[in-house]
């Protein structure tokens, strides 16, 4: 308990010395609306690396949540010119779209047993292609139409000033840390991908559980497929390109290891925020595009490295205390 | 049954490369005197023929458990550098050597890089390559000024790419030379047993003597290096370098090699399956084009291919053998 | 158990749903132009000298490391290092909207005094274009432009650039023959407009003109270079090959010179390397934009809008200047002169 | 009163070679039940059939009088069968209470009763009055923590039974006692332990009665005023094989010093180890799972570092990297064949050239010739089946697959062979020829170091054997008619025969 709260206290200070670097450094960090900006560049990724956090933390990996965002808005955005349907309806349609994306995956991962990485590259590029099958066409060239329901583009405002994707970001993450840390699946995602045999012989069915955070994933991309076109008011055929390396770029960061059972939302969310941060400080710099990559790259290396570092040493710790009880022990013998 | 086996042996133990051979019949009764013909061959060649050079080292990694996300950047980063150098002496052919080989040095430091921090830092190389990669876009941006740089003259750096020889591309010789150059470096030398031997159990290896540390930044030099190379031949192709060069590369390395037979667990996968695996997304591609299908769907046939392609493979397998990790439907099976 | 997620986050979305019945939520917009006191300190704030006081300028393209975004780039700098005041900055909008929406976002956030933008969906950046004219700053689009009334848009032809190649093709065929045409990512508005305008005219004017088929090559010279020797194996017979942009001309040039055949092949843009191909007789022509000088008139046109205080509110359409194509072929290629290319 | 658990008449063979021939076993309740059996006597095939992990061929098990079937764990737990399983089966990310409730939560809704469920954690916790605490994560736990924790896990279930394998191995004094003291308690609730353990002296102080198992029959039911430790022993191994597997062939060598260990110590895990090996001398290390044999060859060859010590190799100090002693003459065969023995998917030609190339490769090229030549020769000389070099180990049997470990070090010039358990899981047939394979390279000048629990393959090939116990060397035997009884003895402390004890 002690160590999880250590590692969750190391990436919060990681994140305010980020912030306070750039705060000081650089001018109109600190402000409201800076901040209130970050916190909503964040959600739409943090709103997704929620279910991929379960994804690794049960040892998986979804390559294929870009795509499903993108999608799945173009689906939402062709119903609605098409078929002008409520907006309630609409995300309806959008949850239940981006439920089926990860009931796909979970099936071609548990059903047909093919990896993960594979797997949801490949579905990567089928759900690419469904974004075209949906794309809005004018005699036969493609088309982005401005979407006008208010409905959907409320999504993308805020209520005194604060977003309304934030809010969701926040209540989502809370939803899924009480899943992870509260409900018996939250139990079984870290089991299974702690040590999957050992939850087999428990009695868990951990093809069910490794299906069943592939789907909560999709349900997620639904979810921010609906803000992303509430925020920018149309659906774009590259929409949520490089988005899924963003989103495990953040569920890393924030602590999750790719081997499993480590990790949880609130350092996942952190991860996310952190990542906003990043690349919110470093265009306040006015430094050539070049310099920007270089920086974003060189921070994220040391992220990891520091990370990777930490846990050796945590883990030398605990082994060392475990040798000196037998030793003291066996002094005594 | 003799028959089977040669057959066997020709495309090797894996049963994805057999899905190559179905798509390539459907398409020669599909598109009869266009498909099957030696112009559409070289030109399916031709178009895989960048990230066919790519994948003659990118295996590397792979065959470790590794992987290595950076190569398109890599591949920008040392077009841009050879493409400004020889723009910045004079367009002339000891421009083009010393160009060329400060390229592929640069993508073997990139390779070291990696190398050092995976072996010495115990990261994974998904996300430490996913980071660098930004750091080497961010080099070849620095290197073209974010303009494009073109690069006309000399007659041999245009050559490398887009040159002939025998009537046949020089990049497709190139790839050739790759993957046969790779081909005796996993399967004739030293370095490449101990790849697959660290691969599919580093610590038996370890126990063997292997320095596995070496064997590791090794790969990821040669990752470094074919990514390079690639770069260079797709800048010369081109006639010029610009900074966002082969981005989205990384995913037609892997899915060439997926395809082809290599688990991402490490161990397993030839340098002949990844090859065959870049001709049969290569085949797709130009196959679907042929047919007339346009591209905004071939996400969906590829999706399929891939799909059935590993799963047939795990499903032969699973059924096969006890030697497939995972799973407690196998245990009681297992002998004592 | 999942039946109870989905009912809560259903749930969830009803709240959401109900405050926006409530009018409590604003959109970005009616946030930016609700704040009446602050942006009416802003736009006095705007309203400023643009050649004395402190002036920050950014410049958005779609996406960097393309010649056309770094001629724009150079002509804008070019023109605005006459003024000492003025601080330029060029960012990358990695050809995502996502990204320009980001970029904008920070550029309203940190009060800059104009944002030329190249946008990269024209609806997809409505809304933030919409929030920074509210916010007092003019956004002056460069080719690519938003759909919404804002300042001012700068644009090279791109419907027209394709009804001028079918125009020289269609004459230069004699009304009837075979194209192709590789195409720009599908999607991408510049190509879109582009294939709109040519398959227009060929309709219209040209019905004996057979397109035969229509690939998309990604903007990419390697790509264009394959989709070309697909077509070429496809296709005995090619009168003319349209590309959405000279990197993509130059490409099919390429394929189109290995297998020893001769066609028509237009590119669109007039960047430096595609007058050499035209000038090799490699490509045939191009539809040439002097993309420094609509650089720098996009600067101009920041530099007019800053000083005047002009904002989309001022306004009830945007205001077009069009750059002025030339078809650049073989013949008129000495009129593109050495200063003139980029 | 019916007992708990009976068994009766169990069968199981596998491969056709029988390996439990109509055991009968059973269990009171509130007993603690020792089993015990050389290795190979069916102890581990019996309670895997118990806990439904392998079918019986043949048998009826009853629980509390009633015939029940037993086909998976599930079967078992439900019965009330709880196993301690000796690679310990915990989700090291969790915390104490979380495993142990781990498939059984008390949950509304999918949501669960953390309150409730560390209640009862912690009452089970404080009645046996564990050492450790409900909301630790696991991976902080030392083994032996560990340990109780699945035991608690066993308690939870309101198991009736729990079966501990080997409970102590990796344990230390202080805390095998803990342990002790929670099997008394366990006793006193009546809940009943099977308890296998080749420590005399645990089972000695433990148990209420003692079955003894040998060759796949039950040889003996011994209760407490019958257990005395040499009887047991004597069981265990038989009269008639006792005689039969003495070894008289104990001598000690006269040729040069080849590896002289001074002083080895590794904290925590053995100590001030010291001995000399000779040319040409096979030499066995004797012991209980735990006394630290493993641990010692691995820091001599390289494998692991040690914090104090010496070792010389020929005169000369030894160095501590792995590929330099290769380069010397050594060779070594792990314990963990599966995970550090081989790599599965390559071939046994592959396999056995990985340590080979000095010799098999020219600048760093193989020589295909040369290597297929070896594969092939290895397979014919140690008859490795099926006959094909081409096959990827992972898919060989057991006996093979060792032999294809053993065959990365034959057509070397070794000088020191470390083989560790050499014929553990392996059938006697293949035991045999590796035992002529060891004796040959002695034969050839090669000194061998052989750790082995198997008693009779100690006693049939080594020269000298070398007693650990609790990380220290205990004894040496070296001289004179040595039994299998004499070695168990040592191995748990009892000194019947004066070997040159180091004490």
């Amino acid at each position: 308990m002690r160590q999880e709260n250590m590692r969750r206290l190391i990436s919060v200070a990681s994140l305010v010395v980020l912030a306070l670097v750039f705060g000081f450094t650089s001018s109109g960090f600190f402000t409201a609306t800076n901040i209130l900006s970050i916190l909503r560049e964040c959600a739409i990724t943090g709103i997704i690396a929620i279910g991929v956090s379960f994804v690794i933390i049960t040892a998986g990996i979804d390559l294929s949540t870009g795509a499903a965002v993108g999608f799945v808005s173009m689906l939402c955005a062709n119903f609605l010119y098409y078929y002008a349907l409520p907006a309630e309806l609409i995300m309806l349609i959008s949850i239940l779209a981006g439920t089926l994306c990860g009931v796909l995956n979970g099936f071609i991962v548990t059903k047909l047993r093919v990896p993960e990485f594979i797997a949801t590259l490949s579905t990567q590029y089928l759900f690419r292609s469904m974004v075209f099958v949906f794309a809005i066409r004018e005699s036969g060239v493609i088309t982005n139409k401005k979407i006008t329901d208010p409905g959907i583009l409320i999504m993308g405002g805020s209520i005194n000033g604060i977003y309304l994707v934030t809010i969701t970001f926040f209540a989502l993450a809370i939803v899924g840390q009480l899943i992870l840390k509260k409900t018996k699946l939250g139990t079984y995602i870290y089991a299974t991908g702690s040590n999957r045999k050992s939850a087999d012989l428990s009695g868990i069915n951990t093809d069910k559980v490794r299906w069943t955070v592939f789907i909560i994933t999709g349900f997620l991309c639904g979810i921010a497929a609906i803000f992303e076109i509430g925020r920018i008011g149309s659906a774009t055929t590259d929409l949520g390109t490089g988005l899924e390396f963003e989103v495990i770029a953040a569920v890393v960061i924030g602590g999750c290891a790719f081997s499993g059972g480590r990790g949880d939302i609130f350092g996942t969310a952190v991860g996310a925020i952190f990542m906003a941060v990043l690349q919110n400080g470093i265009l306040k710099y006015n430094l050539p595009t070049a310099a920007q990559l270089i920086i974003k790259g060189v921070v994220i290396v040391i992220m990891i490295v520091f990370d990777s570092v930490y846990n050796q040493y945590m883990q030398k710790r605990i082994q060392q205390k475990s040798n000196q009880d037998t030793q003291m022990a066996g002094g005594e013998a | 049954m003799n028959k089977k086996m040669d057959i066997k042996t020709i495309f090797g133990k894996s049963q994805r490369l057999w899905i190559l051979v179905a798509v390539m019949l459907v398409l020669t009764v599909l598109q009869p005197g266009v498909f099957l013909t030696a112009a559409n061959m070289k030109s399916i060649l031709l178009s895989i023929s960048v990230y066919g050079i790519m994948v003659c080292g990118t295996i590397f990694p792979i065959l470790l458990g590794g992987i290595d996300l950076s190569v398109g950047a890599v591949a920008a980063a040392a077009g841009a550098f050879t493409v400004t150098w020889i723009v910045d002496h004079g367009f002339t052919n000891g421009a083009v050597v010393v160009g060329v080989l400060g390229g592929l040095l640069l993508g073997a430091i990139v390779g070291v890089v990696h190398g050092v921090i995976v072996t010495r830092f115990a990261v994974p190389p998904f996300l430490i390559t996913l980071a660098t990669q930004n750091i080497v876009y961010g080099v070849a941006q620095l290197l073209t000024e974010n303009n494009v740089i073109a690069c006309m003259e000399p007659a041999s750096f245009a050559f490398l790419g887009g040159g002939r020889l025998l009537e046949i591309p020089f990049s497709i010789w190139i790839m050739f030379f790759m993957a046969i150059l790779s081909y005796i470096i996993l399967n004739k030398t030293v370095f490449g047993r101990n790849v697959y031997a660290v691969g599919g159990n580093a610590e038996a290896c370890r126990l063997s003597g292997v320095r596995s540390r070496m064997v590791i930044i090794l790969s990821y030099v040669a990752s470094g290096l074919t990514a390079a190379l690639s770069g260079i031949v797709l800048a010369s192709m081109n006639r010029q370098a610009i900074a966002k060069a082969a981005q989205g590369y990384d995913n037609y390395v892997l899915t060439a090699l997926v395809v082809g037979g290599a688990s991402l667990m490490g161990g397993e996968g030839s340098i002949l399956g990844a090859v065959w695996g870049a001709f049969l997304v290569g085949v797709i591609s130009n196959g679907l084009r042929l047919v007339g299908v346009a591209s905004d769907y071939h996400g969906i046939v590829k999706c399929i291919v891939i799909v059935a392609a590993v799963a047939l493979d795990a499903h032969v397998r699973y059924k096969k053998s006890g030697l497939q990790k995972s799973s407690s439907l196998f245990r009681k099976k297992e002998k004592a | 158990m999942k039946k109870k997620l989905v009912s809560l986050f259903l749930a969830g979305a009803m709240v959401a749903s109900i405050l926006a019945g409530c009018g409590n939520v604003k959109t970005d917009s009616e946030a930016a132009a609700g704040d009446d006191g602050e942006a009416a300190t802003t736009e006095a704030a705007s309203g400023k000298d643009a050649y004395a006081d402190d002036i920050k300028i950014g410049f958005l393209p779609n996406v960097i490391g393309d010649s056309c975004a770094a001629a724009w780039a150079e002509g804008m700098e070019g023109y605005l290092n006459n003024f000492a005041n003025v601080t330029f900055n060029v960012f990358d909008g990695k050809a995502s909207v996502d990204t320009e929406n980001t970029i904008m976002e920070q550029m309203i956030n940190e009060k800059y005094d104009a944002i030329i933008l190249q946008a990269t969906d024209a609806a997809g950046l409505a809304a933030t274009t919409d929030k920074a004219e509210a916010a007092g700053i003019p956004v002056i689009t460069c080719n690519l432009d938003a759909d919404t009334t804002h300042t001012g848009l700068v644009a090279a032809v791109d419907i027209e650039a394709g009804e001028q190649i079918a125009e020289y093709i269609g004459e230069s065929l004699g009304g009837s023959g075979k194209v192709v045409i590789i195409s720009a990512t599908p999607g991408a508005t510049k190509g879109e407009n582009i294939d709109k305008g040519f398959k227009a005219v060929m309709e219209e004017k040209y019905a004996g003109i057979e397109i035969l088929d229509e690939q998309s090559g990604e903007w990419l010279t390697e790509n264009a270079n394959t989709v070309m020797n697909d077509f070429l194996t496809k296709y005995s017979e090619i009168d003319a090959v349209l590309c959405h942009n000279d990197a993509m001309a130059e490409g099919a040039a390429e394929a189109v010179k290995a297998a020893g055949r001769e066609m028509q092949i237009w590119g669109v843009d007039g960047e430096s390397k595609m007058l050499d191909y035209i000038e090799q007789g490699l490509c045939t022509g191009t539809i040439y934009t002097d993309c420094q000088k609509q650089g720098a008139a996009c600067a101009q046109f920041c530099m007019y809008a800053i000083g005047s205080g002009i904002t989309a509110k001022n306004l009830s359409a945007t205001p077009i200047v069009k750059m002025s194509p030339i078809v650049v072929t073989k013949d008129n290629l000495s009129e593109i002169t050495e200063d003139m290319r980029w | 009163m019916a007992a708990l658990l009976e068994m009766k008449e169990i069968e199981k063979s596998f491969n056709g070679s029988p390996v439990l021939k109509k055991v009968d076993f059973s269990v009171e309740p509130g007993e603690v039940h020792a089993l015990m059996g050389e290795n190979g006597a069916g102890k581990s095939t019996l309670i895997k059939i118990l806990t439904g992990i392998y079918p019986k061929d043949g048998g009826q098990i009853y629980w509390n009088g009633n015939p029940v079937t037993v086909d998976n764990r599930k079967d078992a737990a439900s019965l009330g069968i709880g196993v301690i399983y000796q690679e310990l089966s915990l989700i090291p990310t969790l915390t104490v209470m979380q495993n142990v409730m781990l498939g059984k939560e008390q949950s509304k809704l999918g949501f669960v009763n953390a309150k409730k469920m560390k209640q009862k954690v912690t009452e089970l916790i404080e009645k046996y009055g564990f050492a450790v605490k409900a909301d630790e994560v696991v991976e902080t736990l030392t083994i032996a923590q560990r340990q109780t924790v699945e035991i608690l896990k066993a308690l939870s279930e309101e198991s009736k039974l729990i079966i501990m394998d080997e409970p102590t191995a990796s344990l230390s004094a202080k805390e095998s006692d803990a342990l002790f003291d929670i099997i008394e308690q366990l006793r006193k609730d009546g809940v009943s332990v099977i308890y296998i353990s080749h420590r005399l002296e645990e089972v000695y102080r433990l148990s209420d009665r003692l079955t003894v198992l040998r060759d796949g029959e039950t040889e003996a039911v011994l209760t407490k005023e019958q257990i005395n430790p040499a009887d047991v022993v004597r069981l265990m191994i038989g009269k008639e094989l006792s005689e039969a597997t003495a070894s008289n062939s104990l001598r000690k060598s006269d040729a040069p010093v080849r590896l002289k260990v001074d002083g080895l110590t590794k904290k925590g895990v053995f100590h001030n180890i010291g001995f000399e090996i000779h040319e040409g001398e096979i030499v066995g290390f004797a012991g209980l799972v735990g006394a630290g044999r493993t641990e010692v060859m691995r820091c001599i060859y390289g494998a692991d570092p040690y914090d104090a010590g010496t070792v010389e190799f020929e005169g000369k100090p030894l160095s501590k990297q792995i590929t330099k002693n290769i380069g010397i003459g050594f060779g070594f065969v792990p314990e963990d064949r599966r995970n550090q023995g081989f790599t599965p998917l390559l071939s046994i030609e592959k396999n056995v050239a990985l340590t080979n190339y000095d010799t098999l490769a020219k600048n760093g090229f193989v020589k295909a010739a040369a290597e297929k030549k070896l594969g092939v020769d290895m397979v014919e000389r140690l008859a490795i089946k099926p006959g094909d070099s081409q096959i990827p180990v992972g898919n060989l049997s057991g006996g093979n697959q060792q032999k294809a470990v053993l065959a990365k070090w034959l057509s070397r010039d070794l000088k020191l062979l470390i083989i560790d358990e050499p014929t553990a899981g392996i059938d006697i047939g293949a035991k045999d020829e590796i035992y002529k394979i060891l004796e040959k390279l002695a034969e050839n000048g090669t000194s061998v170091i052989m750790v082995s629990s198997d008693l009779q393959e100690l006693l049939r090939v080594s020269q000298r054997i070398i007693v650990m116990r609790k990380g220290e060397v205990f004894t040496e035997f070296s001289s004179g008619r040595i039994t299998q009884e004499d070695v168990l003895m040592a191995e748990s402390g009892i000194l019947t025969k004066e070997g040159e004890a180091d004490e």
